[in-house]
């Protein structure tokens, strides 16, 4: 039986909780440029965005929902990253991009709270079927 | 033979029956599937090594034995739900196919535009969307019978229903997702004196509660093996002889008919008429040594051992700060406990739970409409059976301790 | 594993897989159910003793184990069959079930008033009654391409019905009652250029030829798990994925859905659209294991074995008098021989070979049509599978000797 | 393995192989008072029966048909004993009569194929329901 206390478990990190509990550009923007939301049905998570962009950069971004620590963690780091990037370079963050920056070892059940930021950023800023979604 | 003394389950023997808890596993999802004892697999390993081969049709001795122990397994079924023969016996996949069977067979000749199906808030997926199907496809209006605060369905809402005189009434006799026990006797009686055709989902009902179909007065009854400590691949449809006889085949193909010809084909008999195919036979022949461990350890003893975790399960998930409880009382209630944390997701307490080896459901238990109902995306639940003791519970209460630790 | 030297089939080390043999029958039945080897029901016990559980929305360990081997059946039985992705890949109960879920899903949708379905002579009920229902419910109509006196199709007659512009078209890779194979490429072909969506029925195709569903060209593929080593209780529909998106469901409730609401339901993506409830995970897990195990043999190896043991056979039973045989010369036909005798009905010769556990059909073999058709109401089947030999074939002919002996 | 002949065989005793090759009461009657016929459509085997009945008594009965030697057989004993019977007794005639004249063991897979004439009898000549056929 684990006995962790939140300081060193392996899983639920301490950037991860606090991610969770203090979710960075939380929030809604006023008249977004894009705005797409994404849940996953198996597990009631909803993930939102928003997004304003100018001069193909992504000027801001606001997250919403509700869900897990992973889902909404993997949110807040995705916003952290993408603001102030180029629409170019964002199209490129892909899975691994985003299981990497959690840096936790993620189980096959949890890989789609942690990954359904990505889809709201994939399917939603640029239309791109998520080919091998739904793995379960 | 693994109950003591005045109809109590003996949990340490029948534990010993289930290989898979050797691995220390507090396995607490048997709502969702149970586990299957020896005696289960032992029996479909006999059909698999021994006298493996298709039933019907027989022309030697170790196809005749299949025969029996799958025909033998119908008489097993007819006792165990006391139905009126073995007539009324169809083996499904499960519960889902056996809603899905009278959906399509009895809903589509018998359901029309304009005619009302009562369905209620609390049911499973497998009991809402065949119909909702349905009633797309012949033009006939759904309505939910909601519940009240405690998770109780609000039988003035049903009896008001009923002066509609609907023509289908499908609820289950247990919650899976709240636990429920629901008054069936008396929702089948009203529903049956209102007109109507009246299905029961004892998915959660046969498992725990047991059910006296003749004494219930429902139409048709459904229920899945592997709930049951059956394999995987078998369930029942009960149906009454009358109904059934007059019914269309659902599927078609070998096994059903009596004659094919270019011209035309004659039906089987029933239960046949029923069984397109080749059957899940092993899984047939599992589900018969399930009916018979449930049988030899008693119904009775079965509620009763359930009743008694659940009741200790409830006062210590009761005695957590932040702990929220869905549905009614434990005395009214099977053993099936859904809860939230608060600041907690289901899914990070599975997580946590699970690295202590203790397995937890967490999600909407395919019961969407019901989620909606208490405002809520997801519970966690934890439910019981004949193997379940109360150290499973402490660890249960041990996990939640865990969590509210991590995520303080 | 158990081929030896250039591709052949290391019978004696196959046998000791199948435990069932040591009780020294000889089973010639396979055409019927093949026998299952270790290797399989020890895949199905794994599950049960040591992940049972439910699939898919996993919040524990063992789930999540238990999701990874259904799932990852999915991606053998795609490599199998050389389907393009694994969303084409649909579990079922068997070809039966696989069939039904076409004409329901597919058929009732596309298939109008008028509309021609092009079946033939030589298919099983299973391939020949679900159409038959829908023709009647649809008022579509239905033609049957003959056979010729080698039990055949008559191809000339097949081209000429393709003129009508059928919308469907459907037979059987292997015909079960005579072996016959058909020229299924070039069927599907024609089929395919003449318009019409094309089934194939391969519950005995798949186990005892193989298939590359993408070099074959069919819309549906059906076929069963337990006619190819796996357990009861599974099989596959493939289906182009073009086709399966535009379907509606089959069955509905749990699994199946995205999102439930009182409003309306919306589904999930493929292949979980069709596998509606808890499916038959135990049976799916040991349909990966029969898959490993031919994959392992290789499916030419597989055939050649089955060519060799036909070859014997049909020479051995050409000898006997009295004896007549139906059906294409061996180099043209897959493991099964159908064959009456004069004077001994297939009943009486089965039961005698029986005495000799000499497992032996006797029947119609669901395929009435094509009784009617060869003037017979049944004749006796001996089919053969990898695990038999040549001594099993004596021992038929022995009790056939003496079946001609007691009824002389 | 068994090695008897006909002569010893414990299940294809002489009398059923003799009452199979030569059917006592064999073919068709004239205007038959009553007639009926059934099959076993899961083997393909027929029976039909054609009665003369006068002042309750089965003055005449014939058989015709095709099948396994148990169910010829059959056929052709419950003849010998149907004819002069009177109906009242006729109906009497049950299962255990039947497979007690055909004196051998019978099979659960072949119980069928002895009983599908007093099927015929009774059906047929009185109109019972058949409650429990079909036990395959
Ligand atoms: C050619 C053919 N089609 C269909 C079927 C039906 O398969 P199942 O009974 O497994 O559904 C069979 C087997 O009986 C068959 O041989
Ligand atoms: C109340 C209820 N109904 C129906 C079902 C569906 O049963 P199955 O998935 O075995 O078809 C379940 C189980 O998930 C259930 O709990």
């Amino acid at each position: 039986m684990s006995t962790g206390t939140a300081a060193d478990d392996q899983f639920y990190r301490e950037y991860i909780l606090d991610h969770y509990k203090n979710p960075r550009n939380f929030g809604r923007l006023e008249k977004p440029d894009i705005t797409h939301e994404e849940d996953n049905p198996l597990c009631g998570d909803v993930v939102g965005m928003d997004f304003k962009v100018a001069d193909g950069v992504i000027e801001d971004v606001r997250f919403h929902g509700r869900g897990c620590a992973i889902s909404q963690a993997s949110a807040s780091l995705l916003t952290e990253r993408l603001k102030g990037m180029a629409l170019e370079d964002a199209k490129k963050i892909d899975k691994n991009d985003v299981l990497g920056e959690l840096g936790i070892e993620i189980s096959p059940a949890r890989i789609k709270c942690a990954l359904l930021s990505l889809k709201v950023l994939k399917v939603g800023a640029y239309g791109l079927a998520d080919e091998d979604e739904d793995e379960e | 033979m693994t109950t003591n003394g005045a109809g109590h389950l003996d949990v340490a023997a029948i534990r010993r029956d289930f290989p898979i808890l050797e691995s220390g596993i507090a396995y607490l999802d048997s709502a969702n599937t149970s586990q299957r004892p020896r005696q289960v697999t032992g029996a479909m390993l006999d059909y698999f090594e021994h006298f493996n081969s298709n039933i019907h049709r027989a022309a030697y001795h170790i196809a005749e034995v299949a025969t029996e122990r799958y025909e033998g397994t119908r008489e097993k079924v007819r006792a165990f739900i006391n139905a009126a023969s073995t007539k009324e016996i169809i083996y499904t996949r499960g519960t889902t196919e056996a809603i899905n069977l009278v959906a399509y067979a009895w809903g589509r000749k018998n359901v029309h535009a304009d005619d009302l199906i009562v369905l209620t808030i609390l049911d499973h997926h497998s009991n809402i969307v065949p119909w909702q199907i349905l009633a797309a496809a012949n033009g006939a209006r759904i309505e939910y019978v909601d519940i009240d605060e405690r998770g109780e369905l609000r039988l003035d809402q049903f009896h008001k229903l009923l002066e509609h005189s609907p023509k289908l009434v499908a609820f289950s006799q247990v919650s899976n997702a709240l636990g429920t026990i629901n008054p069936a006797r008396e929702m089948v009686a009203a529903a049956k004196a209102a007109g109507a055709t009246v299905l029961v989902d004892g998915a959660q009902g046969a498992p725990h509660q047991g059910v006296d179909v003749r004494a219930l007065g429902c139409d048709f009854y459904a229920f899945s093996g592997h709930k049951m400590l059956g394999p995987t691949g078998a369930g029942v449809l009960y149906g009454r002889r009358e109904l059934l006889e007059a019914m269309d085949p659902f599927q078609s193909g070998g096994d059903m008919i009596k004659t094919v010809r270019v011209e035309g084909t004659t039906y089987h008999d029933l239960p046949w008429k029923f069984e397109a195919g080749t059957q899940a036979i092993g899984e047939v022949i599992g589900l018969g040594a399930a009916v018979d461990y449930l049988a030899g350890l008693g119904m009775e003893a079965v509620r009763e051992h359930e009743r008694e975790i659940t009741e200790y399960a409830y006062e210590a998930l009761s005695d957590i700060d932040g702990l929220t409880l869905y549905g009614p009382p434990p005395s009214r209630r099977a053993g099936v406990i859904s809860f939230s944390l608060a600041g907690i997701h289901p899914h990070d307490l599975a997580t946590i739970a699970d690295r202590d080896q203790v397995c937890l459901r967490a999600g909407h238990h395919c019961a969407m409409p019901l989620m909606t109902r208490l405002g809520v995306a997801a519970t966690a639940r934890a439910s019981f059976y004949v193997y379940t003791q109360k150290d499973e519970v402490d660890r249960l209460v041990s996990s939640i301790k865990e969590a509210q630790r991590i995520f303080k």
